[in-house]
């Protein structure tokens, strides 16, 4: 709800990240939300990423469409910029701040109606573009804040409060940024804080896009019996694919899985992400076996979730523009205003 | 941008019965048919002997076959607008042949291939004089190599160019020059057109001893102009502004803008040393997402633009107030086009005055900006900028399909020697100085402008977080009703503050004037020409307002106040600027009189030497 | 809709220094708390009771948990519109008490949860009376059970219907007959809410011997009449205006209104025999889709209607045009919420008028209606559709937030006897008669509206082909100049048409009046009451218009010229409405005097006096 | 580029259909487009199978957004209505119009720009409601009539005329609809009108929306050496996955198919679609198979053809929303104006 930065840091702060900043300096404002909102949790658990990845908080972007889920910039990194714009055009608006400041960490919060409703054509576009950006969807099946209609991520079968069923095939967005090239799908669930935690952090190593589609329930209007987006369906219902760490460049153990029968993807900038199965075999790599479970998936009801694909290597949105890849904000005038020479050159031309 | 030349300059006809200097010749052919190279060719001859020209394209929404009409005017007198009259007429298209000659006025001189029978019994106009020529025999003599063959359709364009330059006494040297300008040097395609003019010279001095009465003679009127698009001297514009963001979606008849933009940036935004660019363009999937990058990136801090035309600013406009309400920088080219919906999208008109002054729902209001030349296409870019980013707000440059993609004659562009203003913006330091008294939304100055802060700048104090919904004066959200006028009253104080910025009217005031003229944009052409005839063949004489921008700043305002009657031209049905007008000057709304050309066609100075005395007689049958 | 009783209807006070039936009590709650049970409860009570009352809910753009407050009130008068004064304040959100205590005006009973200790040293005013009663500690009482613990949240709201009702003198047993029907009857939950309003009851005949001077007193002024929200109104309204196809997406204050259309049309519009719907609503996954979608029905032939607010409208603006140029039947309700951009979704302005008026690109026009109650929601829906197919175009319907929904007390809507105009619509016998003389696009009967044929009509010459592109008389593609402008003129003569039947204004005059208040929508409420003040108080009568729809129409146009000076009462900063008249009377715009309140509350009748006095002191100052 | 009807038909014209109407009746206005373009050569496709189907014109709407592709609905059956709306936003006109009257035959004619690139919001939710509608995608790669910049579904690496490379991922029109749910998927190319008129007709008898991704090169400005989706290209990687034939219902023999190592996939009208295999084994009733076979054919830059995937049992729209399946248009005045008693009712319960 508020804007205002905490007050100043002080060293006397136990503990800090490796910047030396606690974890106050990651904080946001109050949230208005409803009590036991998912979208809370999510905001706790990009509050942790950001501060242990140690990403100065100045240099992040946020962005957000409209919903309660778009609210949650404001709840977190207060000492970052917010950009909450109109309802399902975030994409755009971190496309064109992140292009004319590729500098910026880029965060972009949205709700399933936000993205999969009104803003599937701009969710398409910019995952095609692998504009490098931690893209959360908070997904409930619903529209929150115009009191739960259905969304365009409600399953089949599904019923409201009211008891209406929804009767339309809901969009996977994680099937379909596979199938549109994404770099880095995930799926993951506001009720496994450690798994959502992991993902995040990897995600803002990741140059390029990363969709991450959480399930997180809307406590007013679809956390009943007959909802597929409850907690308590969420609980019985939620599949890893697998166990996942991530050590990122500036560390070299990765505690929580030893190596053994893992798989290690290597980020360009020296980051690991380790994944450790869990019974089935399930290559994150492999976009064609992830399409499958996935789609499977649903036949059996299962929501899986962790990094379900995977491709690092990529070159992110700028560097297909052949733009410097630096900030095109404050480039010296001499740079952006061509010589009078140059000026003549052109005109002589048209003469 | 004065219109008339001195008599010096305006040179003198020679032999009686012979107009020099004063026609406007309509080669009618298909789209498509690649007679765009041939027409340059003969514009760009005269252009070259010094005599002021202008070139206008009236082509289909379509790409190959259907009709289309070239209109070259040379005018003595630098008139550059459109002519309602055509002197010659040259009928490449069978398709429309007949029609354009059974349209033409008397005494048109109608150039034509031999074998439409035009004068065949039944068809022939007496009033008209006829000079058939079998373009087609013609073209294959230099085309009979089989390699030549589907050049045939191209190349046969080039003969007219050489049959108008004898009949009308165009300097073939200067037509071999155009063409090697043209085709870039490309020897061999060059001796082929050449050729082909040469063949049209050759049969028109073996067979037409009488030559057409309409003349070109040397003058020296166009040294150091330009012959340029509008489109393109905006998107230059925007290079020499320091433009670093372009998203746009093609449509016509802008796209040329961006499209220009890219290439002159790919010559002249590349970094030596990587080879990498100083800018980024990003062809979008539509203009809501256009207009969406372009806040963004406008919000992190870059200059960025995007250009459409109608349909683009009314899909636009939900983020368009967003912006407004934001108050983030952000410069819209709208190259308008004929409405409403889909439209004319090949025909020019002024229609989308009154969307983008009052665009999106609330209360917003914009600056809008109108360019009449290529020059200011050109320099007004480098204003938009800055006024975008002084008044941190969208700001509209209204330009139309006729200046953004005719061929005009343009005075050279002046070297921009002012630094860029990037208006209010605190870095590092001084936000360390202003600290918790900054509120971003705060008028500090009395100007109703508050101060902004940059993503990454270094400093634990300066976020803000920026919402469409309700704000106070930190940024921070709020429902409180004095917040909201607060801060909404400070919108419109702003707006206030745009009056003094926004470029200044340019008036020609005449000893004697009854009454003004005020118009904007491309309207200029037709006014200042008719403005001219009405005082020199009916003893007429008005003031003239050209308006330059929205909202209307003191000068216009005391100009205004001045004149008892003040025609208000424009080029769309609704007289959208009068409404606006009315609305300002509710005391002295009666004193507007609309005048108004909506037929897709630029204006022309008939319409309004018509309108004026027509109004003439009405208030003088009154009393 | 006259807002002033007779005195027999009035009823009259009792004893001196009590006030009867005339004033306004503030709940201040948490959102989603559950208290609009409760305020309903005491809303109904007042209304059985025979006093006219109003509710307006002023919440938060959240879900649950920020400030909310809830205004009764009665007027024995019937002044159901917004009143800045509150006689009463409930103090039950512990965020808000002392704020809300600190900013009462002098003379507030102020009735709270004890444990707030709002009259603790420092804290305690003495110009206010308080009642302090132990919510907390009560509620626990009737919900001691585990099972009701979690209802205890609810039910306390119930105890403080029951200490006003005894402080008031509002009878319990209507609070019963309300809670049943609130309730739908649910036995237990009845019991349980009756008993808390029982335990409120008796708490406050224990403590407060004194009561408050406000009092509720039988009188019949409300018989027959309902308690509705507007957006419920309309809805109902498209229900028997044979509306088939509703498209669209949800969005504050809007959604209520479709939403509603469902609920009625699942109990209205079901086939007996095969229990399938005769109508079909489709939520569409953005607004863009929505009008799309209503526009493809309408041309099936289908009445079709979307609702929206301001982000809603902006959106759809390309298509709007479209439905403009290609002339098909559409109804756009715009419940109107305050911008610009997202601005505040909860607060109610009158922000779209020139939005929708001038929608979209090129030259468009459309047709506004203003419906000002419950009842012409109800009616005016039926309008809108009349209106759309016999013009052949898009219609909107402009309400707001706080008619759409608040709960009103209304008028019963009149049971629509009229046949629904379908408008000119050839089928296939008439097609054979016409046959080629028929154009789509040729107005033959001098209204300038042609006549349409339905996709499936069953005839080898009825199909035409609808295009955004220009086109002629017989809807075939156009590039031609003269097509257009024959076009485009016949729908601006199409646009007069219009004035003719829009629904007219409400026209009330009093003798001697030296001025005119022009107003809109919901301004009603606060203009009517302002304007019997200005009469009663301070002897200024004025006479009134009630703008019912645009354009302009002659009964609207010949009121405005027989007024020296109008003042013109907006919802918005801009006066947006004067924009449109100035533009319509220019040689009358100075006339026109605008009063604007755009803080998001309903207007208020104090917001007008003062306005009007003061243009008066200054008026007179001059001279 | 005229919606004139031609003069009614004369029962003397020799060869007729079911419906003794002439193919002349099935025609439409001159075409405005380049000579040899691609997407004259469907809009002749078009007319066969209308006139194969002896679908009466007057029962069809036609509908198309922007682009030289959405003009063509003015060049076939003079006699049907059209619907030329913006660029885009052609689903949804068609979604009001069906859903008001169902009982028209409803086809669509976009572009890959109109469609992929500013359109793909409306496509995406078009096919999660299964309305019944022909919607043909006249695919180039470019934007036509904006003179050839690049669209959405060009592939990687394809060059323009200027000799600018495309670095986006395409968007593969079929393999999305499959993952949206489509019922009715197919891919041809103008260039196979054989294949192109037998999906046409399975198309028009399909009760869902069939998605027909037609390969249609624009000579003007993408028919070079270097693009994608040039006559010669796609004349060189066309790999039709099936030969297919259609019988419609009132037809019992299907000649050029005889039964076989065949596939017969019923529709519910009693039609029947038949599939040969062409080498591969291909089963265009097996999602999964579908979308692996699509992808992989991206990598060996084939352009796969044919019915990629079919369901025809799925209900339509119409069925959904639960109404009644028959014209909204001019139901009677007792129909839709409920009584006074019911005014009355409703009107109590707000008292
Ligand atoms: C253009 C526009 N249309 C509609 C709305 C109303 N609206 C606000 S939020 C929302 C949906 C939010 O749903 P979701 O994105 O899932 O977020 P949630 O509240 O569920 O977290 C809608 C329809 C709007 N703000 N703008
Ligand atoms: C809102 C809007 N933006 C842009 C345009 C310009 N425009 C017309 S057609 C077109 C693209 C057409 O491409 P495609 O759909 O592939 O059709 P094609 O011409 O290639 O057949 C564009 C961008 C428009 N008409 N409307
Ligand atoms: S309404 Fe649902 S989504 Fe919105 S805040 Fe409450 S619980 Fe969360
Ligand atoms: S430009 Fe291309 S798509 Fe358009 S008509 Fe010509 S060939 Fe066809
Ligand atoms: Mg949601
Ligand atoms: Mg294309």
């Amino acid at each position: 709800m508020s804007a205002q930065p905490p007050a100043p840091s002080t060293p006397a702060a136990p503990k800090t990240n490796r910047l030396g900043l606690p974890k106050a300096e990651y904080e946001g404002g109050k949230s208005t939300l409803c009590l036991g909102c998912g979208h809370d949790v999510i905001t706790k658990q990009v509050i942790n990423a950001f501060y242990e990845m140690g990403v100065p908080p100045y240099q992040v972007a946020k962005f957000s469409g409209i919903g309660c889920s778009s609210k949650t910039p404001a709840y977190f990194l207060n000492r970052a910029w917010g950009f909450n714009g109109v309802h399902g055009r975030m994409p755009a608006a971190a496309t064109g701040a992140l292009v004319a400041n590729p500098e910026l960490t880029g965060i972009g919060v949205s709700g399933d109606g936000d993205t999969a409703s009104i803003g599937i054509g701009q969710f398409v576009h910019l995952v095609r573009r692998n504009l490098p950006l931690v893209y959360i969807v908070e997904d409930n099946g619903v529209y929150g804040l115009t009191k739960g209609q259905f969304s365009a991520t409600a399953d089949v079968g599904a019923t409201r409060k009211k008891g209406d069923v929804n009767e339309f095939v809901p969009i996977d967005l994680c099937s379909l940024a596979i199938e549109l090239g994404g770099t880095f799908v995930a799926r993951s669930f506001s009720g496994d804080m450690k798994q959502l935690q992991t993902i995040l952090e990897a995600a803002i190593a990741h140059k390029g896009t990363s969709i991450i589609d959480v399930i997180s329930p809307c406590v007013t209007f679809n956390d009943h019996e007959g909802s597929t987006k409850s907690y308590k369906y969420a609980k019985e219902h939620e599949t890893p694919v697998h166990d996942v760490g991530f050590v990122p460049y500036f560390e070299d153990t990765l505690a929580e899985i030893p190596a053994g029968d893992t798989k290690d993807v290597p980020f360009p900038d020296g980051s690991v992400l380790r994944f450790r199965g869990v019974g089935r075999d399930y290559d994150p790599t492999d976009k064609e076996k992830a399409l499958r479970s996935i789609h499977e998936s649903h036949a059996r009801q299962e929501i899986l979730t962790g990094i379900l694909y995977l491709n690092p290597a990529k070159p992110g949105f700028s560097e297909v523009l052949g733009a410097t890849g630096t900030s095109l904000v404050n480039l010296p005038l001499d740079v952006v205003r061509p010589s009078r020479e140059a000026l003549e050159r052109v005109m002589e031309s048209m003469r | 941008m004065s219109s008339v030349l001195t008599e010096a300059q305006a040179g003198t006809g020679s032999s009686s019965g012979v107009v020099v200097n004063d026609f406007s010749l309509q080669v009618a052919t298909a789209n498509g048919s690649g007679s765009q190279t041939a027409n340059s060719v003969l514009m760009r001859s005269i252009f070259q002997m010094g005599v002021p020209v202008s070139g206008k394209n009236l082509f289909p929404s379509n790409i190959q076959g259907l009709p289309t009409w070239f209109t070259i005017r040379a005018s003595k007198h630098g008139y550059i607008g459109r002519k309602r009259e055509i002197d010659v007429l040259v009928c490449m298209n069978p398709e429309t042949a007949e029609e354009d000659v059974r349209e033409a006025r008397a005494g048109t001189h109608v150039v034509y291939e031999k074998k439409l029978g035009l004068e065949n019994p039944g068809k022939k106009r007496d009033d008209v004089t006829y000079y058939p020529v079998p373009f087609a025999e013609l073209v294959v003599k230099i085309t009979a190599a089989p390699e030549h063959a589907k050049l045939r359709k191209l190349i046969v364009n080039m003969i007219y160019v050489g049959v108008v330059a004898d009949l009308m006494g165009i300097d073939p040297a200067e037509s071999e020059i155009a063409i090697a300008k043209q085709l870039k040097g490309k020897k061999k395609a060059v001796d082929l057109n050449v050729s082909a003019v040469k063949l049209g010279l050759d049969y028109a001095a073996a067979n037409f001893p009488v030559k057409i009465p309409y003349r070109v003679e040397r003058m020296n009127a166009t040294a150091g102009k330009l012959i340029v698009e509008g489109n393109a001297a905006a998107a230059l514009g925007c290079v020499f502004a320091g433009a670093t963001v372009c998203a746009w979606y093609p449509i016509t008849p802008s796209s040329s803008l961006c499209e220009s933009f890219i290439d002159f940036c790919d010559e002249l935004r590349v970094d030596a040393a990587t080879g990498k660019k100083n800018v980024a363009v990003i062809q979008a999937e539509d203009e809501i997402a256009s207009i969406g990058m372009v806040l963004g990136a406008g919000w992190a801090g870059a200059r960025a633009f995007t250009s459409t035309s109608g349909p683009g600013i009314s899909l636009m406009s939900e983020i368009i107030g967003l912006g407004y309400y934001t108050e983030i920088p952000a410069v819209i080219f709208d190259v308008q086009r004929v409405g409403p919906s889909t439209g004319l999208p090949t025909r020019t008109m002024q229609g989308d005055v009154l969307l983008c002054y009052f665009n999106s729902h609330g209360d917003a209001k914009h600056p809008v900006l109108f360019p009449a030349s290529p020059e200011e296409c050109f320099t007004m870019a480098g204003e938009a900028f800055d006024l975008a980013e002084r008044l941190q707000t969208p700001v509209f440059v209204l330009t139309d399909l006729d200046l953004g993609m005719n061929n005009w004659m343009s005075d050279a562009f002046p070297y921009p020697t002012a630094p860029l203003d990037r208006g209010k913006v605190l870095d590092a330091a001084a936000i360390e100085k202003v600290k918790d008294t900054w509120g971003r939304y705060r008028d500090v100055d009395g100007d109703a402008i508050p101060w902004r802060t940059l993503p990454g700048t270094n400093s634990p104090a300066g976020a803000f977080f920026t919402r469409g919904s309700g704000h106070n004066e930190k940024a921070q959200y709020s429902e409180k009703a004095t917040d909201y006028v607060n801060n909404v009253d400070r919108l419109a104080r702003k707006f206030d503050t745009a009056r003094t910025l926004v470029p200044k009217p340019e008036i020609q005031d005449r000893p004697g004037a009854f009454a003004g003229l005020l118009a904007y944009g491309t309207s200029h052409y037709g006014v200042s020409e008719g403005r001219d005839k009405l005082a020199a063949d009916f003893g007429v004489p008005l003031d003239y307002c050209r308006l330059r921008g929205l909202p209307i700043g003191p000068e216009t305002a005391a100009w205004i106040r001045r004149h008892e009657r003040i025609y208000v031209v424009e080029q769309n049905r609704d007289s959208q600027l009068v409404t606006i007008l009315r609305d300002e000057f509710p005391e002295i709304a009666a004193r507007f009189v609309p005048i108004r050309q909506y037929n897709g066609l630029p204006l022309d100075a008939t319409t309004v030497v018509e309108a004026v005395l027509s109004d003439r007689e009405k208030s003088a049958k009154k009393g």
